[in-house]
């Protein structure tokens, strides 16, 4: 189904059209800005539902193409389109942003005009990196990505934010300039199969030798595996969630993180199929490690942000793990049955983790604007106080903890059916998400949530008011429908993931 | 013919009613939650009981159908759906009607709790979640019902949120759970690998080529990919049913109000595990290995925790412990393919058991809230229903012929005893011992509290019970020195109507339910090991049975774990402190639980801990982001230092360098 | 005598030689008219950037055309390369206005010396033969020198006059050995007949004498390692205009050097002289990077900043092959814009008895004024080869080349540097943003100012969203 | 009459030598203008030299318009240094250290 407009590209620019309004408007006039904000964030959430009523699942080819001239020198087109991968997460990220408008509504003292515009330009730009089809223009959202962020944490953010900031933009920014390369590497190869191009569908046709697979796949590993963020290169995670303002959280969380597993399924994958093959034992490996491991760690953490920063970490191992478990099972039972559950279970993690997370992070915000402390042992016994939100907080917690009919049950269990097909122990590992995942984010609640009045602060505590209610209610909503039938999002899916196996199960050498 | 509509009916009910009485209590008050929810749960046991007579009596056929589809993922339906048998009508009929007497009962026990619609949505909320459980058609949604019971025993243990202790055993109670859950999914994922399917009939019509596959776990050992499932599943029916080593949680469950108790931690939750093996029954009859692991666990169950029962103080954790122990009867009974008597016993225990609880906290409230036996006694004149009803409750515990408990344990001991798998012997014994354990701690349960001296006088002043997680500060009274009083006609209805059941109900239904067809095609037994077979030749209906039974062992075992509790409760009151003292390594043994709590508190709390925190401080902090990170930063760092100092300012040093740089160059190309 | 005259083809020189003529009005023009006055002379000085891009557009050709007898050329990248000089220059005088009057440097000199090197630019760019390309260096050479001594109240600019002036001329004296070789073994001076000599000659140890003396040359005039000494103590010695200016024009020369005298001269000996710029370029893309991680001073950082943004454009001319110039004339134009929009945001905040010039001095500027402290982040992102903004596209196009020609392995390390380099750019940005201002005074700066500034950040941008522009512009003087 | 590589060899030496005198004197900024004019003789040699030795006049042209440059590098060089001394009221090389880092 196409349009005879151009969804894709107002809901990049509408965004950030409405950004450099709130701009222009300046801090002055702040009070018709937030308006402008809600209002372009909400219209974009509007037109995004209409990329799924007018989705066409019968088929894994790009809809909605927009396609233009856009740097003839090197044939760079500017070039839109959605599959079953990029539809969800672009409806997740223009779901979420309105939220975080609302989430801020009037706690930003400091610049809001700015604050609100970066979220806007920053949505724009996201949408852009999951609706691109040209690889450099792919990249150039990619790497944009990271100003309005870096802006976002470094102005808004807590007392370490500097160090945070420029952390986070540095790691991610020496991730993704290999990945620059070897992008401008296939687009010459393509020259030389006799038609330049930076179309990542023509790089997905593009034959390619075993070595120079390698040396590419491991540029965009950096690149992803950074932005996932897997184990070891994880470590900005935590310092950028801490330090980050709510709303900066929520968006890193939420959509953020879920680029690096959009760029395994569109780039590595389809690029370097064999590539793929020799090193999955790589990303396997280190998917597990990031659940168990990680998982310890997340269950010591005083913090309340590190400890859901450090969730994330174990929850997107799921994703990884899922994403590439073609090849285990091709090795182990020689045919793919399981790779499309695995990936379907990862596309699943990757939405529900955006609302999971996303919420918890905006219940730890709730209780951060009341009493400004993200110690965990600033608190106890705020159900006494706070009733409603003690409700939100604990469904999401058990949501993060993958109790089935919330979202978070989905993702897990695909992906731990699909990985029992590979090999006993990685299910083995998968699964001990169940005990650690319980673990750490219901210690949390109960030191949190649970309790007696631990002092004044929580007895000063009062329950969540509409605007706040709202948000977590919108969430509430959405995890909870998501657990109780999915079904809706993996038909959407299906045809690409089945098209992505048959593509990545036929080698390319 | 059943109509989906009535299925729908009886589970959504209850939920509906649970929102109703949790989002909308403070607006429908406490009147109105109590009579939605009741009604929900009435709704629901009538439709129920219906069902089971449309099986029963007019024949109907079972029911497997698909409500709607949960996802289709690489070719796998996953779907949500009723599998409605008689197994299941007869489950249906045992939690509504134990759910219906524990609403009526709440009303009385929580009668001043400001926590009131929220314990009605929460008992509603169970009673959807065990329904779902057990109607399910297909693994999916059975594994839904598992965790969602298991959610709310978490939300009723931890209801009084204040206690320290309470919130401690809710998370305990989770978590080990979880650890059941971890098995149970990996079985579940097995069974997926091996059939491609979750639902329940496909599975069981593939369980051929299940068995047909080995898996290699261990690499170079091959394993019965079926004994693998089922040992993984019985994992997750350990964790439910509290089957040792997971069986800690149970016992502190015990700081839920008593309602709770009865409902969840005695009649209805705790028996998933019990039905679930027994649905399952068609794969764990294709591997001996499982049952004799079934049976060997279950057998140890029954009887250690039995023994923990006998030295024990507070009155709910004795019933608890109890409980433990017939799980672990339930848990022997599936060992030995019995099946149906595990069902039947389980059945009778919910009433029985719930029974029991109920009592003993219509105790509590007569005692303000005291639930240290040593601090009663005597209560038998102030509370005489509740005493007579206790009693009953007893008899059927210690299976005193007649009573509905001992249909089924006797039943169980007999098939145990005719079972040859590995094991049986074992287990033989520990289930024989077990009943006169049984009987002793229950008769002392009823010398303590009901008999004897009135102890209550001096009672009071904080430390009651033992653990100091007795009494319910909640309820912010003062304890103290008041007389007992019976509860009001809410709390002692149920118990009366409790009480008929768990007297006669055994009478008339073993006949049908153990050696009749009753279950048909719901259990699947292998000739081999039709235990149930042998049991049936002994068996010339209830009244023979009964007769029969006085010339047994356990019979005359029972006998003498009443006397025994007679003559040392009653008679010689000041001998158990003796007998502590003497066999004191024992006693502390048995009072500290076998040290399992404080093991796995060291062992996995602690230890989980620590090694959360090394992994972090060394790992994270130190290794990845101390040395690489901010490591190759100030590498850099350093290098610029360096590097800047070269720029002297010096105009011959310049020189000098573009001199250097030039011989270099030249050097290079003239050399080589 | 007509015929001499006409194979000179004087025409295609009208933009130099009318540049001469008005270089001397302005020059007398300046001498009577007062400091009240002083204002025509920036007036005429800028009406002669007018005059030269009327000239070179009338009389631009699209094919490659010689005059006086070989020593001139004139060809579609030359005409290119003026019209930009000639915009750079303009925007230099624009920005340096008002700060030269706030310090009573609104003198003639500043002009005319700018002019003169201008010219002497033209000339380089116009080289057709080995004596045209000294005469050029020299024009421009000498006339900085002056500039940089220009504010006579000044130590540090003496100092930095000297410094650059010693080292200056031992370069050219490299650069002219190199030539004398070159020219004793070739026995030519013209480049185009050098490089057909060439052809047949194998490489003798004479030849790699000439080479690498006049590699250092080149590196020189570029300040690439490690011939980069002069390079930060001029940028910081000498007034903010002055260093703005040598920020600007003076790349496009080194840029036409390098192509005139590598590219077109010495095609013949790539081989040999790709692997020398391998080595500078790695090094200079290094120390640069590096050091300017340690700078407190802004002028000193961003001299650093060239230093590594030569590495760079070193990358492309190394290629060797025509894309490889061409992104080297576009990463050149790219770095010209941004480093002339950095120096003019220093220009903007400087005020009497404060340079601006020190990192800690943009403290704050996102709360005195949004907008520029959005320009000066565009800026400094560009420049660090962040997206979307024109730095990105340059690094784009020489990363392209140097893979094109199988140095994946330097593109690699090229991007890892810029990496390190990210980081003192940043910096910049988190003093802007995140740090409180220390001082609150306004930005009192004039219009033009404010207004150029701004488009030349708009430009950063634009040229970032839709760099084909440019991109084809080079295209179509270097085909 | 002499061979080539003499020239050359006189011209690489004037060369070398007025190079180390730049980066060995640590005294005098006059010094270093009369090596920079040494180094522009050593290239005249050359130029002269191979003009001879090529038979063609544009070497020798060169020469003339180096040395005419020449004059007005050391011009614009002493007029720096006039400023320097102005300002430093010291010609010393060691002490150009202003700048540095």
């Amino acid at each position: 189904m196409q349009f005879d407009w151009p969804i894709l590209s107002v809901l990049i620019w509408l965004p950030i059209a409405g950004g450099l309004v709130t701009l222009a408007l300046g801090e002055r006039g702040i009070g018709l800005g937030r308006w402008v904000a809600l209002i372009t964030t909400a219209v974009t959430f509007g037109i995004s539902t209409l990329l799924y009523t007018n989705f066409d699942t019968t088929t894994a080819q790009m809809q909605f193409v927009e396609t233009h001239q856009w740097i003839p020198a090197f044939n760079a087109a500017y070039a839109l389109g959605v599959d079953g991968f990029a539809m969800p997460l672009i409806i997740l990220t223009t779901f979420v942003t309105p939220l975080v408008i609302i989430a801020a509504w009037k706690l930003i003292e400091k610049k809001p005009a700015q604050y609100f515009a970066s979220f806007l330009i920053l949505e724009g730009m996201m949408v852009g990196v999951f609706a691109s089809l040209d690889a450099l223009l792919f990249y150039v959202f990619w790497e944009a990505m990271l100003i309005p962020m870096f802006i976002i944490i470094g102005i808004w953010g807590g007392p370490r934010r500097v160090y945070a900031t420029i952390k986070f933009f540095l790691y991610t920014f020496l991730g993704s300039v290999l990945m620059l390369v070897s992008l401008i590497y296939l687009y010459l190869k393509s020259c030389d199969a006799g038609q330049c191009s930076y179309l990542i569908a023509d790089f997905h046709r593009l034959p390619l030798g075993l070595n120079e697979q390698i040396l590419i796949f491991i540029a965009f590993f950096l690149a992803f595996a950074v932005k996932v963020p897997m184990w070891p290169v994880h470590t900005w995670l935590p310092d950028a969630h801490v330090e980050a303002p709510t709303g900066g959280s929520v968006i890193l969380a939420a959509i953020m993180l879920k680029m690096g597993g959009y760029g395994f399924l569109r780039f590595s994958l389809p690029i370097t199929p064999d590539a793929s093959a020799q090193l999955d034992w790589l990303v396997i490996s280190l998917s597990l490690i990031a659940v168990v491991y990680i998982g310890y760690v997340a269950l010591v953490q005083q913090d309340m942000k590190k400890l859901i920063a450090y969730s994330s970490v174990a929850h997107m191992g799921f994703v990884t793990l899922g994403s590439f478990l073609a090849f285990e099972l091709l090795r182990a039972n020689g045919d793919v049955r399981g790779a499309a559950m695995g990936i379907d279970g990862a596309m699943v993690q990757m939405i529900s983790h955006g609302l999971v997370s996303g919420a918890m992070f905006f219940c730890v915000g709730v209780l951060y604007d009341r009493v400004h402390s993200r110690e965990i042992a600033a608190y106890g016994g705020v159900i006494n106080k706070m009733p409603i939100f003690a409700a939100f907080a604990v469904l999401f917690a058990m949501a993060n903890s993958g109790l089935p009919a919330t979202s978070g049950f989905v993702g897990e269990f695909l992906v731990i059916l699909a990985s029992f097909r590979a090999d006993f122990w990685y299910a083995f590992l998968a699964a001990m998400t169940l005990i650690l995942g319980a673990a750490y984010t219901l210690w949390l609640v109960k030191r949190v949530i649970f309790g007696a009045v631990a002092n004044e602060n929580v007895a000063a505590l009062e329950d969540v008011n509409g605007r706040e209610f709202f948000v977590l209610a919108v969430l509430a909503v959405a995890v909870l429908l998501l657990g109780v039938w999915p079904a809706p999002l993996l038909d959407v899916m299906r045809p690409t993931v089945e098209n992505l196996i048959q593509h990545i199960t036929v080698s390319k050498l | 013919m059943i109509q989906q509509s009535v299925l729908l009916t009886i589970v959504l009910a209850p939920l509906i009613a649970a929102i109703l009485a949790g989002i909308f209590g403070r607006f429908i008050g406490r009147v109105g939650a109590h009579t939605v929810t009741i009604g929900g749960v009435a709704l629901s046991f009538a439709l129920s009981a219906w069902v089971l007579k449309l099986l029963l009596v007019d024949g109907a056929p079972s029911v497997n159908e698909t409500v709607y589809t949960w996802l289709v993922s690489d070719g796998i339906r996953m779907e949500v759906g009723f599998l409605v048998d008689r197994l299941t009508a007869l489950m249906m009929v045992v939690v509504t009607f134990v759910s219906l007497c524990v609403h009526v009962y709440t009303i009385g026990y929580m009668h001043d709790d400001p926590g009131y619609q929220r314990f009605f949505s929460y008992i509603s909320l169970f009673t959807f979640s065990m329904l779902m459980l057990v109607m399910a058609n297909n693994f999916l949604q059975l594994f839904f019902g598992w965790e969602a019971v298991g959610l709310v025993s978490y939300l009723l243990i931890g209801f009084w949120y204040t206690r320290p202790s309470a919130i401690f055993a809710n998370l305990k109670a989770f978590l080990v759970n979880r650890v059941g859950d971890f098995g149970f999914v990996l079985g579940i994922a097995g069974v997926v690998y091996f059939t491609g399917s979750l639902d329940y009939q496909t599975v069981f019509g593939l369980r051929e080529t299940i068995a047909a596959n080995t898996l290699e776990i261990i690499p170079g050992v091959e394993w019965q990919a079926i004994t693998v499932i089922c040992i993984l599943l019985f994992v997750g029916a350990m964790g439910k049913s509290a089957q040792v080593p997971l069986h800690v949680w149970l016992p502190d469950s015990m700081e839920g109000p008593t309602p709770i108790s009865a409902l969840i931690h005695a009649a209805t939750m705790v028996t998933a595990g019990i039905f679930m093996v027994a649905r399952m029954s068609p794969l764990f009859e294709l591997s001996e290995t499982a049952l004799s692991t079934v049976l060997v666990i279950g057998a140890t169950t029954a009887f250690f925790m039995g023994l923990v029962g006998m030295v024990n103080n507070d009155i709910k954790r004795v019933v608890a412990y109890s409980t433990l122990s017939q799980l672990g009867y339930m848990t022997v009974a599936l060992g030995v393919s019995a099946y149906s008597a595990a069902v039947f016993h389980l059945m009778t225990h919910a009433f029985f058991k719930a029974l029991l609880f109920l009592a003993a906290g219509s105790v509590i409230i007569g005692m303000h809230h005291e639930q240290d036996m040593r601090k009663m006694g005597g209560l038998k004149k102030y509370m005489p229903i509740t005493y007579w009803t206790a009693l009953i409750g007893t008899l059927a515990l210690v299976a005193v012929p007649g009573t509905s408990g001992f249909f089924s344990k006797d039943a169980i001991i007999a098939a145990t005893a005719a079972s040859h798998i590995p094991g049986a012997r074992y287990a033989y014994w520990c289930v024989l011992l077990g009943v006169f354990v049984t009987s002793f701690y229950s008769f002392r349960l009823i010398f303590m509290t009901f008999h004897g001296p009135e102890r209550f006088a001096e009672a009071g002043h904080g430390d009651h019970a033992h653990d100091g997680h007795g009494h319910d500060d909640h309820h912010g009274e003062r304890h103290g020195a008041h007389t007992p009083h019976e509860s009001p006609w809410v709390v002692t209805l149920p118990l009366i109507v409790l009480a008929i059941p768990s007297l006669f109900i055994g009478w008339f239904t073993i006949q049908p339910v153990l050696f009749g067809d009753y279950f048909g095609t719901a259990i699947f037994v292998q000739e081999a090991h039709d235990t149930v077979a042998h049991v049936a030749e002994e068996f010339h209906g209830s009244a023979a049975f009964s007769l029969h039974a006085f010339l047994t062992v356990p019979f005359w075992l029972m006998v003498a774990g009443a006397a025994s509790a007679w003559f040392l409760y009653i008679k010689r009151p000041e001998l158990p402190g003796e007998i502590a003292n003497r066999l004191s390594w024992l006693y502390r043994l048995l009072a500290n639980k076998y040290y399992v709590d404080e093991l796995y508190q060291a062992v996995f709390a602690r230890g989980s801990r620590r090694l959360g925190t090394v992994l972090w401080r060394a790992g994270d902090v130190t290794l990845i982001d101390g040395a690489v990170v901010n490591g190759s930063a100030h590498v850099v760092g350093w290098f610029s230092g360096v590097l800047r100092r070269l720029q002297s300012g010096y105009l011959y040093h310049y020189a000098f360098a573009m001199i250097i740089g030039l011989s270099a160059l030249l050097a290079w190309y003239v050399l080589r | 005598m007509e015929s001499m005259l006409a194979n000179f083809h004087m025409q295609v020189a009208a933009a130099e030689i009318f540049l001469v003529a008005a270089i001397c009005v302005v020059l007398l023009v300046d001498v009577f008219v007062s400091d009240r006055t002083r204002w025509l002379t920036y007036a005429l000085s800028l009406a002669t950037l007018v005059g030269c891009a009327w000239m070179t557009l009338e009389y631009g050709v699209d094919g490659r055309v010689s005059a006086f007898d070989g020593m001139y050329v004139a060809d579609p990248m030359g005409d290119l390369l003026k019209l930009f000089s000639y915009a750079t220059v303009a925007v230099a005088f624009l920005y340096s206005r008002d700060y030269l009057q706030r310090r009573g440097l609104f003198k003639g000199e500043y002009f005319i010396l700018a002019l003169v090197a201008l010219l002497g630019i033209m000339v380089m760019v116009s080289a057709g033969s080995l004596l045209t390309v000294y005469l050029g260096i020299e024009l421009l050479s000498l006339a900085l020198y002056a500039m940089v001594a220009f504010d006579r109240d000044s130590g540090v600019a003496a100092e930095s006059a000297m410094k650059y002036f010693v080292l200056g001329a031992i370069a050219s004296g490299m650069l002219l050995y190199g030539f004398s070789i070159l020219y004793g073994i070739a026995g030519t001076l013209q480049l185009d007949e050098l490089a057909v000599e060439l052809r047949g000659v194998e490489s003798h140890i004479g030849l790699v004498f000439a080479l690498v003396f006049i590699i250092a040359g080149v590196a020189f005039k570029f300040g690439a390692v490690p011939f980069h000494m002069w390079v930060p103590d001029v940028y910081h010695g000498s007034p903010t205009p002055v260093t703005l200016f040598i920020g600007a024009a003076p790349k496009i020369a080194s840029f036409v050097l390098a192509v005139r005298v590598l590219a077109e001269g010495l095609e013949a000996m790539v081989a040999s002289w790709q692997d020398m710029l391998i080595v500078i370029s790695v090094l200079s893309m290094a120390i640069g990077n590096v050091v300017a991680i340690a700078q407190t001073n802004l002028k000193r950082m961003l001299a650093y900043s060239t230093i590594s943004h030569v590495g760079f454009i070193l990358l492309g001319i190394l290629a060797g092959t025509n894309d490889g110039y061409r992104a080297a004339m576009y990463y050149t134009f790219a770095y010209v814009i941004m480093s002339v929009g950095s120096f003019g945001m220093i220009l903007l905040l400087a005020r009497e008895g404060f340079e601006a010039d020190r990192i800690d001095d943009f403290r704050g500027l996102n709360r005195k004024s949004p907008w520029f402290a959005a320009v000066m982040l565009m800026l400094m992102f560009s420049t660090a080869g962040v997206p979307p903004f024109l730095g990105f596209w340059a690094k784009v196009e020489v990363i392209a080349a140097v893979l094109n020609v199988g140095l994946t392995w330097l593109g690699a390390v090229a991007v890892l540097f810029s990496v390190i380099g990210a980081f003192y750019y940043l910096r910049v940005v988190k003093v802007m943003y995140f740090d409180e201002p220390t001082d609150t005074t306004e930005i009192r700066a004039g219009g033009t100012l404010r207004a150029v500034l701004s488009l030349n950040g708009l430009a950063v941008l634009a040229l970032g969203i839709a760099p084909s522009a440019l991109i084809e512009l080079c295209a179509r003087a270097l085909p | 009459m002499i061979p080539l590589e003499f020239v050359l060899m006189l011209a690489g030496l004037l060369f070398a030598l007025s190079v180390a005198g730049i980066f060995l004197n640590r005294k005098n900024v006059i010094l270093l203008l009369m090596c920079i004019e040494l180094m522009l003789l050593a290239v005249n040699f050359n130029f002269v030299a191979f003009a001879r030795q090529l038979g063609d006049l544009n070497g020798q042209i060169y020469v003339f318009f180096i040395m005419t440059v020449a004059a007005a590098e050391s011009a614009i060089g002493l007029a720096i240094l006039v400023v320097l001394f102005r300002e430093k009221k010291s010609i010393n090389v060691e002490e150009l250290d202003e700048m540095k880092g």
